[in-house]
């Protein structure tokens, strides 16, 4: 062919903060067809966690991902306390719950500054990060630590939250849906923007149930599938709907993420109205011992993890399955016939987190 | 905590909604799963000593079910990439720190979807040390 | 949109005035590990909590070495320790310009990692 | 300390690599360029081509993979350069220190100037580690 030309993009590019390799094959400026490649962030996180104890582990998958890091633990534990038949208390339920829509809120708010800084909105992306430090303040506040909260714990949270720190979480949330009805109407409405979104990156429903899509890529195809329906932790007492969206671009993927940060800030608010009082851990007896798959949503998509404990202090084999992951297929296939200029947005739309999926 | 008496490994029991599939079957098994429009979520590996477990989860309506097939180790196993595309990530993953030879991938990385030449292959395989 | 313009030109910028203040810490930050060896023991829990081996405890030499550098701040040592020796302090461990190792022995002394003081 | 010098400390421009962290010290890291802690206020800049960069900013446990793109990050910088290794994975490879694709600690890959402790290091954490790598490129 005459004008075909091999583009790779990455490792080190401005827009990724993580390392990701994509080949992208070119004719003139429109893309034929991409090829990720990968392996920059792997650490072989599955392989150390059957030599850890299962209790350590914890910890372990906290860091399989920093952005969402309370729902890799909650995972985790929730797959643990099935297999040692355990349960956690109704008030570390509804914990649970807030720490993660909190995680869930500043994910997207981190998504939603750097989808607006790959079309070049940078003041947008600086209002978003603002707007996030204050729940980042939250997590400071209320577990000891910005990113990494490691509260989590088999059986229950490793803290509880204060009456005056439940109403500061509340003044908070006031305050963030205020900037977001600021600032989301950009996102959403903006001449621009939309230029740039619109029709961009599109897969039908079909391809996304085919290439197994997960969280807001399925979302935004019409499908209603979010793993918060199978109503883990408090989920099932809240009342939930998933959001969905029905042309699967870029646009409309970001609008589920817009809508679901307003869904997160009602299921706190929900959540703290209903907290009851009680023990936050209860203690785990025994052993973990079978084969379990314990599945949650994540700001990304759906997380799984399989289990497989024989009884010893030490898991047998811990396999997760990230939604990076499962995104990256349909990835490959909305990059074909879209322009070189929309490569960055169209990346950054399925919110590709690397190290969640190279682990 | 530290541990007095070494307890024995058990026999584990199965995650609910398993069938086990013979390798012949399986790409049958799996177009079947294709045609009634369930989405493919994973593939798990286990290593049993002598012979390699792989699991494939599907999901309908968030009802997980799961297929199990059971290959001796030196044996290969079918790629279920020309039916799923999206499998061809995990297939990559699994042949690559297994040891796993899958045939036919979709999109085949030739064992450096992770690792990059001169590290030790197949990590995640039992004989290997654990660190 | 000009709103927000408008609000942002006039409103207080959101800026922390870093180094120049130092902002207020929050109760119970998990800043770094702190070590009081007056009650210490040397049973090594910590060290068998730790999930990032960063503990190391030498009990016939009466000996804690505690790697900063591995520490990953997550206060498992310090709910491990029944004598109440080790606390997470607030403030964070500050950044250096060589590799330290915390070693106690009696008196804590502070050591780089081929052990000249 | 000559003109060049003092221009170069007054405005640092920022390289960031990340050789396989977890995100959380990356986030740290933006959430620094950000208007909370906006380190643009010392005329740091973000930039993503090494040729322009005097700090590199590395996080994450390096892998074999990484570590070349790493080197090389570190190979094209121009003179004077300094590298500030932030969160335990960088410095030692921390919770992950064990595991079968995890060099231990990035200075096995480059000269590391500054250590920046914490798991994931706090954005006031890493400011102080970056100033405290501009007094050590002042010196040289």
């Amino acid at each position: 062919m005459s004008n075909r030309t091999v583009i790779p993009f990455g490792p080190q590019h401005p827009v990724l903060p993580e390392p990701i390799q994509l080949k992208l094959e070119l004719q003139d400026e429109t893309v034929v067809s991409a090829i990720p490649h990968i392996g920059y962030v792997h650490r072989g996180i599955e392989k150390a966690a059957e030599r850890m104890e299962y209790t350590q582990n914890v910890f372990l998958v906290e860091r399989v991902c920093g952005i969402c890091s309370f729902i890799h633990a909650l995972c985790y534990c929730q797959a643990i306390e099935q297999l040692q038949n355990i349960e956690a208390s109704p008030r570390a339920k509804y914990l649970r719950v807030i720490w993660s829509e909190l995680h869930r809120l500043h994910s997207h708010h981190l998504w939603l500054g750097l989808f607006a800084d790959a079309f070049g909105y940078e003041s947008l992306f600086m209002q978003f990060w603002r707007n996030r430090e204050m729940l980042m303040d939250i997590f400071d506040k209320t577990a000891g630590s910005r990113v990494i909260i490691s509260t989590c714990a088999i059986g229950g949270t490793r803290r509880d939250i204060s009456d005056v720190h439940l109403q500061e979480i509340l003044d908070t949330l006031d305050e963030v849906e205020k900037q977001l009805d600021k600032t989301l109407p950009v996102i959403l409405n903006d001449y621009t923007v939309k230029k740039r979104t619109v029709g961009i990156g599109k897969i039908t429903r079909e391809q996304a149930l085919e290439l197994g899509a997960a969280g807001p890529v399925l979302r935004a195809n019409g499908v209603a599938q979010d793993m918060r329906q199978l109503g883990y932790a408090a989920y099932g007492e809240l009342g939930f709907e998933p959001v969905t969206e029905n042309d699967g671009d870029c646009y409309a993927r970001a609008k589920v993420r817009a809508r679901e940060c307003y869904q997160s800030v009602e299921l706190v608010r929900k959540a703290i109205r209903q907290l009851p009082d009680g023990e936050i851990l209860t203690k785990p007896k025994g052993r973990p011992k079978g084969q379990v798959i314990s599945r949650v949503e994540q700001p990304r998509g759906e997380l799984l993890y399989f289990l497989s404990a024989d009884g010893t202090n030490r898991l047998d084999r811990l396999r997760i399955r990230t939604p990076t992951f499962a995104n990256v297929p349909p990835l490959v296939a909305m990059l074909p016939g879209c322009e070189l200029a929309d490569v960055p947005v169209i990346v950054l739309s399925i919110d590709p987190c690397i190290s969640c999926t190279e682990r | 905590m530290m541990e007095t008496m070494e307890i024995k490994p058990q026999e584990i029991i199965d995650i609910p909604n398993i069938r086990d599939v013979d390798v012949s079957e399986l790409l049958d098994r799996v177009k079947k799963a294709a045609d009634e429009k369930r989405r493919f979520v994973t593939m798990t590996a286990l290593d049993r000593g002598d012979h390699f477990e792989v699991l494939y989860h599907f999901d309908r309506d968030l009802h997980l079910e799961h297929l199990r097939v059971r290959v001796p180790k030196g044996q290969t196993l079918p790629s279920i990439s020309s039916v799923y595309l999206a499998a061809f990530l995990v297939e990559n993953e699994i042949k690559e720190l297994f040891g796993l030879e899958i045939t036919d991938i979709a999109i085949d990385y030739q064992n450096h979807l992770y690792l990059i030449e001169g590290v030790e292959p197949a990590p995640m395989a039992k004989d290997k040390p654990l660190e | 949109m000009i709103n927000n313009v408008l609000s942002n030109l006039f409103s207080k910028p959101a800026t922390r005035d870093f180094p120049a203040k130092m902002r207020e810490i929050a109760e119970n930050v998990r800043g770094s590990v702190e070590f009081n060896t007056e009650n210490c023991v040397y049973c090594g829990a910590c060290a068998l909590k730790c999930p990032a081996n960063a503990i190391e405890v030498d009990r016939p030499a009466k000996k804690v070495t505690f790697d900063l550098y591995k520490c990953v701040a997550c206060a498992c040592c310090a709910e491990a320790c029944r004598k109440g020796c080790i606390q997470m302090a607030k403030q964070y461990a500050h950044p250096s310009y060589r590799k330290m190792d915390v070693v106690f022995q009696g008196e804590p002394l502070l050591t780089d990692a081929n052990g000249d003081s | 300390m000559n003109i060049l010098q003092k221009s170069r400390a007054k405005s640092p421009w920022i390289l960031h690599y990340d050789a396989g962290a977890c995100n959380g010290c990356d986030i740290e890291i933006l959430a620094c360029l950000t208007p909370v802690y906006d380190i643009e206020r010392f005329g740091m800049v973000n930039v993503g081509n090494p040729k322009h960069a005097d700090v590199l900013l590395v996080t994450g446990t390096c892998n074999k993979r990484s570590a070349r793109v790493l080197k090389n990050l570190y190979d094209q910088m121009p003179d004077p350069k300094v590298v500030v290794a932030v969160g335990a994975c960088a410095l030692s490879g921390g919770i992950f220190h064990e595991c079968y694709n995890v060099l231990q600690g990035v200075d096995g890959t480059v000269p590391v100037d500054v250590y920046v402790p914490g798991c994931a290091a706090r954005p006031e954490a890493i400011m102080e580690g970056v100033m405290m790598a501009l007094e050590k490129m002042n010196q040289r």
